[in-house]
């Protein structure tokens, strides 16, 4: 790679699926219309056309047995990439991920690890109303044995496949739906990314914002208008959500006293959930107000534009969250 | 082809064609109106398929129990949920057939029972399974019925529900729409045994395959297959063989299929034969066309006006109907 | 019912579902071996030989399908009450009852109350290793749409039943399955068993222990040892996990200003993780020590019985952590 | 029971008694140790279904991959996982063939190429599918075969994985175990259409129906199957007809069956029948037999040795093994 280049997280993606594809010939793309269809959110176009039917091979409708069999294939002695279309539609292979991929290396006492990366697309935004518009990262950053990651900018998005195929444990690789028409610029930093860790994404010093995937843009624009104020926020961009990086988040904390957390999931039992709860247990006596969530409204997303936006966490219910936190009128 | 059979009334035709007209028109309207931004999110058309909806519906009593999937525009008109409440959830409005909160994907309605409109490929038959299994405890003569598309026959769902519904000997049909895709996956692509239909015998299950670009054909398989049912003997799966002439969704740039291949069946359309054989058999002037054709228009104009009209669903209401609001003990 | 009866949480809950049987023609038993076998916690031995097959409906392994017709069934004008073997296997089944089960109502703008009852066993303790091991209340207790509950005493097991086919919402219903064999007291308040409400198990004042499902009894015995030390703490069991009673446990925070979750799911973004976030929105003032959490260990569970026990929250581990809390030496 | 193929040798017939009466005293034992407390969870005993392991494992090589459910101590003992390893698994051991991690329900072997033990009904299915497509794409002569019983073919992964292993053409063995039961639902309570291999036809899967309790017609039937797998013409489904003739686990009542059912079965057992056969056929005398016995007692009585002296993990370790601990980039 050379100079900065401006591309969709669409694009960065298929870079990075095809470069894993040309440096290893265990590499094969699997999944719902991955190959003549090119991908439901066009993500592997023209994939097909250079690697050939058997490495992108395209699936019917069966999600445990093509999921079960990326596993059963990554224990053949290749590295499969599992493309689930959706989040949604994981929940009919979770059984496969959750007593398959997630537990054989332990049950087996560490003779059969499990190195398939899993993609899906996740989350909300596009008006496609309940049944398609769920984010579930929190249900699988909470199983042992998984590793779960939500690249959120151009040089994740490009990077983090390489990253996943790297290591010998099964990887979750979440790409939020309502980015994959994002363009950003893809730098050199995208041929360093590595699968573990929380990133600053904006250093600041008023409040700490701990976020992931597409809220991180939310996370974004909220700052900006706060900066109009003069508070400085800073983002924490989680990047992998299994395992969790509690120290960064806890630097930045110390640094700012004050957290909101934003997150696309349903609020009970969420990520922020987590991560309010671990800055508790470790960072306590640093806090100088109580953590605040913004979280997506506990009901199945609707489908009317309005109604959707007003579930969803967006910069307003961030930016107003804040500022009742740092005690400014709203 | 075929010519039509004995007694077969002008009425009879002019019904069935007014039928698929409506869906036809309505549709048509539906992609203009996707162009315009006032339906959003996944629209799914069913043109080609309009015979498959009108069909069964003419069998199908009142307090028979519906199950369809995002493709359901044909499947709810033809069950007789009206235009405007149809068009208005399309919208997502307040007014529509489930509130404004479903969108095209989700229709539903309690009058009709038509218990939706489901996104996820091959979820609604469990679901179909379990209406039926309501209907034998109760007693009753209903049947329910389920439609779903050839792919979702690759799902362990429809083996489940299949087996089931089979063992329990359930009033279900089981109505696969084979339209030879699944978005870009051709059948020979999904299924190492593409003859659909056979695979009842895996659960001692009564099939019929039936030309489901021809009304008449589908009218008279769904017959049968109620008849079935009602007495008790069972479920029965129809494989319906037809086309989607339109893309898969308002995203799909057909990359998978021959334009050649779209132009073939489009001769076959259900409506172009319809229209053809009533001619032919001089049941049919095209005036009476025209004026179906108008009629059609003028309740979908009068559906724009009503979804265009309607009032959006307050934000202050996000959290309604999370939990059911009556609570029947 | 009449004097209190000593009897098994096994027998309390059958006597549940037969009252259920009796009181309402619409409500029937449907799940795998529940009828000839006579439920492989031996919960609905007898029914089949009092209800007939109609009613106590043997199903074949088809989790998805049976737990979907169920649904279905409700929405048909039926009340069943779905038993899934245990809570592992309902991940086969976790699209119908997310997708639609928890759906249904909002989507259809109220038309469609889903009134399904789903009853599944739960968690570990009985050397059944990783798959057969799982506490995913968590998951569950996340999803807008859904009630959960979780039976933790004689009377709850007893009555629950009874409250849950009285919503018109789909009801999911833990059954721990450590405590089948578990006797205590039936008592007249089991007649009165509500579905919503936390309870204070045991009052006390120095430490609010808050917990569920079996780490109830876990939370009894270390209070005992605590006891012993003048250590009063204060248990109070959630019983239901979603709508969580926020009020109880808040109370018990303002009168006890220290507190440890008791929680046998794994950690990361789990009940423990919700309720200690909630405390801090509602209650962070009233807080004189960090929110502590004694979870499962985040590996699959393990079978050996000493590795099983490590991992899971025992008294021990409450124990000392409550001492940590309150500064006293281990 | 029907006599011997000609060519059949002595040495032939001692190994495959040898290998069957392993498994039984094996288990007899197992039941022993559970009843005493050495061995806790979830034991399930393949007695009276010796047949299939063995004769399956004649012809499979040691490239090929397994993958068994928690019925599966035949299979690893068959397999050639030892003994003493074995056992200490089912004791929780850190000497067990997993680590002692698993138990009866999920024993493991890198070098047998034995990928569980899997106690989710169904859950191996597609594995077995993923293994056989990775040796498809090596490119090697290799296949994968699963056992399952009778209950998992209403599972939807039953049909997910059928399918794709037919339509990619993968060398699959899907060996069902036909026990008549799951837990306590005899098949006609589960299946709709009760015979399983009829069930291949939707998938255009060659299969077969064989009588799991003759091990020399297991041993041949498996053989057409490996060889028809390994020369690249698709998977094959094999419904092994047996009888379970213990309870399903320890904590079994068995009211769902009738004693006398169990007995008219047991005369059938694969053990019984081999041994008279040989004794008819002049290959094996009594005394024969009884050293057979007593070896197969002093392995047994060698593993528990070796088990009850193996250590337990240290619980420090509890955490080992969630992640794999050599990054094999
Ligand atoms: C479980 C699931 N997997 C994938 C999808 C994405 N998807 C939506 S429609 C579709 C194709 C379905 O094809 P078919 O069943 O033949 O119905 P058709 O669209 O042709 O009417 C797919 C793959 C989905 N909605 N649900
Ligand atoms: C998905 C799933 N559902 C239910 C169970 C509980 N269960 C364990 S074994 C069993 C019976 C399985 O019968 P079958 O497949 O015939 O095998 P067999 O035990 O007869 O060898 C059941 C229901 C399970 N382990 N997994
Ligand atoms: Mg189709
Ligand atoms: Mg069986």
């Amino acid at each position: 790679m050379t100079a900065p280049a401006r591309i969709t997280y669409r694009e960065a993606t298929k870079q990075g699926i095809r470069e894993a594809l040309l440096a290893d010939p265990r590499v094969f793309l699997m999944g719902e219309d991955v190959g003549k269809y090119g991908g439901c959110f066009a993500v592997s176009k023209g994939l097909l056309d250079e690697f050939g039917e058997e490495r992108i091979r395209d699936t019917p409708l069966s999600e445990s047995a093509f999921v079960g069999a990326g596993i059963g294939a990554a224990l053949g002695g290749l590295r499969p990439v599992v493309e689930v279309m959706t989040v949604n539609f994981s929940l009919l292979a979770l059984d496969q991920i959750v007593n398959t991929a997630a537990t054989l290396c332990h049950m087996s006492g560490g003779q059969f690890p499990v190195p398939v990366v899993i993609r899906m697309a996740t989350g909300a935004g596009r008006q496609l109303a309940a049944q398609h518009s769920h984010s579930l990262e929190a249900w699988y950053a909470s199983v042992p044995g998984l590793r779960v990651v939500e690249p959120a900018t151009i040089d994740d998005a490009r990077g983090m496949l390489r990253a996943a195929l790297a290591s010998p444990d099964p990887v979750i690789v979440f790409e939020p739906i309502s980015l994959y028409n994002m363009e950003g610029d893809l730098t050199a930093a995208a041929e360093n990314v590595q699968l573990e860790g929380a990133r600053v994404h904006r250093a600041g010093s008023s409040v700490t914002l701990v976020t992931y995937g597409a809220s991180l843009w939310r996370c974004v624009a909220a700052a900006e208008v706060l900066a109009r104020d003069g508070i400085d926020a800073e983002i924490v961009d989680l990047r992998s959500l299994r395992p969790l990086d509690d120290a960064t988040v806890l630097d930045s904390v110390r640094k700012t006293r004050r957290v909101v957390i934003v997150d696309e999931g349903w609020r009970t039992c969420s990520l922020a959930a987590e991560i309010g709860q671990r800055i508790v247990e470790q960072g306590f006596y640093d806090l100088d107000a109580p953590i605040a969530r913004v979280c997506t409204e506990e009901v199945p997303i609707p489908y009317p534009k309005h109604l959707e936006d007003a579930a969803l966490p967006g910069p307003e219910r961030i930016v107003s969250t804040v500022r009742r936190l740092l005690g400014h009128a709203d | 082809m075929s010519g039509l059979p004995g007694g077969f009334t002008r009425e009879r035709g002019l019904h069935l064609l007014r039928e698929m007209l409506r869906i036809r028109e309505f549709e048509d309207r539906c992609a203009e109106l996707y162009g315009a931004g006032h339906i959003r999110g996944f629209l799914h058309l069913c043109d080609g398929e309009e015979a498959i909806a009108v069909g069964v519906m003419q069998v199908l009593g009142p307090d028979d129990a519906l199950v369809s999937t995002y493709r359901e525009h044909g499947h709810a008109l033809a069950r007789g949920i009206a235009m405007g409440p149809l068009l208005a959830e399309l919208y997502g409005k307040r007014a529509g057939c489930s509130g404004g909160r479903g969108g095209s994907m989700h229709v539903f309605d309690a009058a009709t029972r038509f218990y939706g409109g489901n996104a996820i490929v091959g979820g609604g038959l469990p679901l179909a399974v379990g209406l039926g299994l309501a209907e034998k405890l109760r007693g009753t003569r209903n049947v329910s019925a389920c439609f779903f598309g050839e792919g979702a026959v690759a799902e362990g769902e429809f083996h489940e529900s299949m087996n089931l519904a089979a063992l329990w000997r359930l009033p279900v049909l089981f109505i696969c729409e084979n339209n030879l895709y699944a978005m870009g996956t051709a059948l020979a692509r999904s299924e190492s045994q593409t003859d659909i239909r056979s695979k009842a015998a895996a659960y001692d299950v009564r099939a019929a395959a039936v030309d489901g670009m021809d009304v008449l054909a589908v009218e008279q398989a769904a017959r049968d297959a109620v008849e079935h049912a009602r007495a008790g003997r069972g479920p029965v799966l129809l494989e319906m063989r037809t086309y989607r002439l339109r893309a898969h969704s308002m995203f799909d740039a057909q990359l998978y299929r021959d334009k050649a291949e779209v132009e073939e069946w489009r001769k076959r359309g259900p409506l172009t034969t319809l229209t053809a054989r009533l001619k032919s058999a001089g049941l049919l002037t095209e005036d009476d066309f025209q004026a179906l054709l108008r009629e059609a228009d003028a309740e979908v104009a009068a559906a724009v006006e009503f979804a265009t009209a309607a009032d959006w669903e307050p934000v202050a209401d996000l959290a309604r109907h999370v939990y059911a609001e009556a609570v029947t003990a």
